[in-house]
């Protein structure tokens, strides 16, 4: 079963020299083809963390909720009353570049499959994206990316029944070639009905079900390891199709099945597929695993054992059950009209052997396969000069704005007395980073299992836990200018804002999941980059209490050399401990008082401690039922945060607000510039507020009141703003359907 | 002018629409149907004001960029 | 009074339907997996939403040829309550229990939000607790609810008052703008002509609890429990 | 064996799809199309044990009741 294996195969497989040195090390031999592509996959960059696992190592993993940290499908924290939440986060950047429709499809299908392997049932979903402009050059492939991408998360969320409850979108010019999806996902279960992924009990059958293996996804662990350049279409063969259907059948007969008590360990086959899902349940549990290739159920003849190892096919499951049960398992999948086989047997002698007719084609150790897959700690340098000009992340949301919105923000900065303020504030909104995106998310079914009590649109999104009066709140944030100009203070600001915007929810945070989107970490800036961003998060994390149970790491983000920002996107999940709690961004009623909340100095940087007490301010404030709405100041400042408290909601129509603007640096910059840790709220109480916010050590200033149908902001005793909202709000409304349609409202 | 253009998963791309409707024949009674891959099926009508090499462009260009995805899809066009 | 819903492989609403139901009504409810060849014992029946089949081929067409699907006929012939909810509602007009079909939404995608109905008759099981002209907000989620049907089936359903509900603007108005889905005459939902099997898009399902922003949907099973009591 | 069906909309009823192709061309810029209506297209095997006659009702069984919903579509059979 020999073959020589060439310095041209090797690069295909994106092995080193070394590595192969170190593959014959642990064989003892030189392996054949197909024990060099199960080690290239395992070994891969998507599946083995090798450049990045030196510096997760850092972040803070545990918490007295914490149930299970990194290194399972998901991570898992409890919530009371008997439950937990599984919950993480993952990438599928590459595949939505190569087809945006099931690229983005087939991510959702594998985070849902990650919850649900674990015996969560998956109550939500949310998605983070970045694409490049839709405006100018590539504008027209940028939106056919865009809205494939949506549709594809639309196609699965939507079939598989998953509420897909939030998300955010991002524009910048350095996403054109290379658009970021990252899909999470959330389950519920009772905590004493974990499963994992255990191939436990010597004898005990090894059992695939779900969809047939085909040729489609070889190699898509190496290829989501590599950057894109002139061959991309020749990675085309690679596309995976979702089948969401499939995926809900599994989702149903696998949690029959664990109900009952038949299945002792479970693994989804996702990256690298067959070959993962096996030596990882091996590794785990210590064991080996013998695989009959012939049984595995083929949707192509002719397949190698080479390429059904390595196929990423969808919609599969491995499982180990009991040998004296495996009747009663394939008695639930059939049921659920699923086609299941048995595949192999759980061995004692650690080794992943595989066999196709009788005879021996591959024969690893899952141990070290699984876990000792080389570690580097690559080169690391700052930039000679940041990327990023000081100015911009002051008005972040400029970002990938057409360039005329952009220069009259950089004139009015400049000259703040002569702007006109209406039009920067008709601008701001229609930008593409601030626009409404109801065009998206009304594609998503936000509302099924009927738990949505906040849907798309506010701070956080909040999903209500049938049978207990308690909720979840949940938000993705990754301000990608302000890390790629300073990557360990935007991480502390994505993690700052992210809990912010749950405690403007109502909800305390709990855990952390995250996706860290890079350029090639063979450029030492990026790896940088990426360590920065790891220090930055790990200091957040912990001063908020909230550890990191999982996520995902996505190397290579690059086209034609170019590396994207450095992208981190943090995924938040807090308790809300009674419904009566939950509060939304949106201004009630006429009359309410208008207050914002603020430290003492206003600057760029953010002060964590600042941050930590303003948010433990608002906790209590809304537990005393002094807040009627409370809104995270972030993108475009006060201005645009007060316009969305006004716009309309389910319940009633735009309705404006008289506000004052405390006058702190000149007008512009009070009025759209970021600054952290701020909040807006509307009170009945501004005077126990303020005094209240005063006590923390911070500033409350009363700005003026809910009513009217105008939105009016005052500066310095001038109008500076004065905006019927109605006609406001249906400019924010278009912005985004009329890019998309080409026909934007500024070029 | 009519003309029809046909476009079809290219054959090792997986069919989770021709593989649900195949594995569910037997409950509507139907058997013996071994694979169902299912396709689309478009009628294009060309105004008479274009001229007929014209129109073999016009008719390729819009089942190649926009009736076909090109990277799990291809077409055919019946000129008639 | 016992509630069945009926589970077919790929439906996502069948809790939901549960929950409302047992929330609203306060009767026992039942899930009837869609191999059962008898649906003895159910007073009322509803087919839940969903991708049946992954609305492969058509929504609700593969669903149709479920074994249940023929005791559901027989029940419905026998005058017995069926609500079909969004994919329920394709089902019965591909079982040809309600007349017409349900295309493609006209803008093509899946739409998910919440919009106005209006009640156009109350006298049906399912409509009976509301006022004639009662303005609902309810939740629509469908890629396919463009209810179509000839001429002469329109013409039947008006003159016989077998339109259920038709979408309209907030001032209950059906105009062009106030209909999500491209549907003839701005209809949501149907009866059929015993009146006793009635098809709706919206979801009652996703309405029956304020915190999920609207209760209006309790009016369709108060209005299934008050008919029900009444026999 | 393979056979070929063809589900089309009944000439009357509107396609929302081939409407949405069409408004869209004119920003791929294609012009000249005036109309486009979308269509299924499926690939049928069926098994060399079915015998000739049989196979003919199967099909037609297929197409008709499976594959067409009659209020609105209308099929061909394309033997090969
Ligand atoms: N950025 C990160 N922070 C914390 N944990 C991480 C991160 N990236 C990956 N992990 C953890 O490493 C493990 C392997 O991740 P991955 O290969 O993405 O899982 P899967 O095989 O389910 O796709 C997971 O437990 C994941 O949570
Ligand atoms: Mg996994």
């Amino acid at each position: 079963m020999n073959a020589v294996i060439t310095d041209a195969e090797l690069e295909q497989h994106g092995v080193t020299r070394d590595e192969y040195a170190r593959i014959v090390g642990i064989l003892g031999r030189e392996p054949n083809r197909t024990e060099l592509g199960i080690f290239s996959v395992m070994w891969s960059e998507h599946c083995s963390y090798k450049s990045s696992r030196v510096h997760l190592r850092r972040l803070p993993t545990e918490g007295p909720a914490v149930l299970q940290g990194p290194g399972e499908n998901a991570g898992i924290i409890d919530i009371g009353d008997g439950l937990a939440v599984a919950f993480k986060i993952e990438s599928h950047n590459h595949p939505s570049y190569i087809e945006p429709f099931q690229g983005a499809a087939t991510g959702v299908g594998g985070i849902l499959r990650d919850i649900f392997t674990m015996g969560a049932r998956p109550i939500a979903a949310m998605n983070s994206l970045r694409f490049g402009p839709l405006h100018g050059d590539l504008g027209g492939p940028n939106r056919r990316i865009l809205e494939g991408v949506v549709g594809g998360i639309a196609h699965y969320g939507n079939c598989f029944g998953v509420p897909t409850v939030g998300g955010e979108v991002g524009f910048a010019e350095c996403y054109s070639q290379n658009p970021l999806v990252n899909a999470f996902a959330l389950g519920v279960f009772e905590k004493d009905r974990i499963f994992f992924g255990k191939a436990a009990g010597v004898g005990n059958p090894v059992i695939y079900v779900g969809a047939k293996t085909g040729r489609d996804g070889i190699h898509g662990a190496t290829m989501a390891s590599a950057g894109f350049g002139e061959d991309a279409g020749a990675k085309r063969p690679n596309v995976q199709i979702g089948d969401p259907f499939m995926e809900k059948l599994l989702l149903e007969a696998c949690l029959d099945a664990m109900e009952k008590g038949l299945v002792v360990g479970i693994q989804d086959m996702g990256a690298a597929g067959l070959t993962c899902s096996s030596c990882e349940m091996g590794a785990r549990a210590g064991t080996g695993i013998t695989l009959e290739l012939d049984a595995v159920p083929q949707r192509e003849s002719g397949m190698t054992p080479y390429e059904i190892m390595l196929s990423e096919s969808q919609e599969r499951m491995l499982l180990v059950a009991s040998a004296s049960r495996a009747d009663a398992l394939f008695d639930v999948f059939r049921k659920w009209g699923l086609d299941a086989a048995q595949v192999g047997e759980v061995t004692g002698d650690g080794l992943l052997r595989v066999r196709l007719s009788g005879e021996s084609v591959a024969e690893v150790p899952n141990g070290p396969l699984a876990d000792e897959a080389p570690l580097y700690e690559r080169p690391a340098v700052p930039p000679s000069k940041p990327r990023i000009d000081g100015w911009l992340p002051l008005y972040s949301f400029l970002d990938g704005a057409p360039g005329s919105t952009y220069e009259s923000f950089r004139e009015a900065d400049a000259n703040p007395g002569a702007a006109d303020y209406d039009a920067l504030m008709l601008r701001a909104v229609a930008s593409p980073n601030l626009a409404s995106r109801r065009w998206i998310w009304e594609q998503y079914d936000h509302m099924v299992q009927s738990s949505t009590v906040v849907g798309p649109g506010s701070d956080a999104a909040v999903v209500r836990i049938k049978g207990t009066g308690k909720a979840l709140a949940m938000v993705l944030d990754g301000p990608s200018v302000h890390v790629a100009r300073n990557p360990r203070e935007g991480a502390r600001k994505a993690v700052a804002e992210a809990c912010r915007n749950l405690v403007c929810s109502g909800a305390r945070p709990v855990a952390a999941t995250n996706c860290l989107n890079f350029g090639n970490p063979e450029h030492p800036e990026v790896m940088w980059q990426f360590g920065e961003v790891v220090d930055g998060l790990a200091e957040a994390c912990s001063v908020f209490g909230t550890p990191i149970t999982g996520g995902n790491v996505s190397f290579y983000n690059e086209t034609f050399r170019e590396d994207i920002y450095p992208t981190p996107v943090l995924g938040l999940v807090g308790l809300i401990e009674d419904l009566s709690l939950v509060t939304t961004a949106s201004f009630r009623d006429e009359g309410d008082a208008v207050v914002l909340i603020e430290p003492g100095s206003r600057v760029e940087h953010i002060d964590l401690e600042e941050e930590r007490a303003l948010q433990n301010l608002l906790a209590t404030l809304i537990r005393d039922g002094l807040i009627r709405s409370a809104h995270d100041l972030s993108e475009g400042g006060l201005a645009v945060a007060a316009a969305e408290s006004c716009f309309s909601t389910l319940h009633r129509r735009p309705v404006g607000a008289r506000l004052h603007v405390p006058s702190r640096l000149e007008v512009c910059r009070d009025l759209f510039g970021e600054f952290p840790t701020r909040v807006l709220v509307s009170t009945r109480q501004p005077g126990a507020l303020i005094e209240r916010a005063a006590r923390a050590g911070l500033l409350g200033h009363r700005l003026g009141a809910v009513g009217g149908q105008r939105l009016v902001l005052e500066y310095e005793g001038v109008r500076a703003v004065d905006l019927d909202i109605a006609d406001l709000e249906r400019v924010w409304a278009d912005a985004l359907p009329g890019a998309l349609n080409g026909r934007p409202l500024f070029d | 002018m009519k003309v029809t253009v046909i476009v079809t998963l290219k054959p090792t791309v997986l069919d989770p629409q021709g593989n649900a409707i195949q594995r569910n024949l037997e409950t509507a009674g139907i058997s013996g149907v071994t694979d169902v891959r299912q396709g689309k099926y478009f009628e294009v009508e060309v105004s008479d004001a274009v001229g007929a090499s014209e129109r073999r462009v016009l008719i390729e260009r819009l089942a190649r960029d926009v009736l076909t995805n090109p990277v799990i899809e291809s077409y055919r066009i019946e000129w008639e | 009074m016992k509630f069945g819903v009926v589970v077919f492989p790929g439906v996502n609403c069948d809790r939901d339907c549960r929950d409302a139901v047992t929330a609203v009504t306060g009767q026992p409810v039942e899930f009837i997996w869609h191999q059962e060849t008898s649906v003895e014992g159910f007073d009322a029946l509803v087919l839940p939403g969903g991708f049946s089949y992954g609305d492969y081929l058509r929504p609700g067409a593969i669903a149709r040829f479920s074994p249940v699907m023929a005791a559901i006929g027989a029940f419905a012939r026998r005058g017995g309550l069926v609500i079909g909810i969004c994919n329920g509602f394709q089902m019965l007009t591909e079982a040809g229990l309600l007349p017409g079909a349900l295309l493609k939404n006209a803008g093509t995608k899946y739409v998910c939000r919440y919009l106005h109905l209006r009640a156009e008759s109350s006298e049906t099981p399912f409509t009976c607790a509301m006022e004639k002209g009662r303005l609902l907000h309810m939740p629509i989620g469908h890629g396919d609810g463009n209810y179509q049907a000839d001429r002469e089936t329109l013409g039947r359903l008006e003159d016989a008052d077998r339109i259920a509900f038709r979408y309209v603007d907030g001032d209950g108005r059906a105009t062009a703008e106030a209909n999500p889905n491209g549907s003839v005459s701005n209809i949501a939902g149907i009866v059929n002509e015993g009146r006793n099997v009635m098809g709706m898009m919206p979801h009652p399902d996703r309405s029956f609890d304020r915190i999920l922003g609207s209760e209006d949907g309790r009016l369709v099973f108060q209005s299934m429990i008050g008919a029900l009591s009444r026999v």
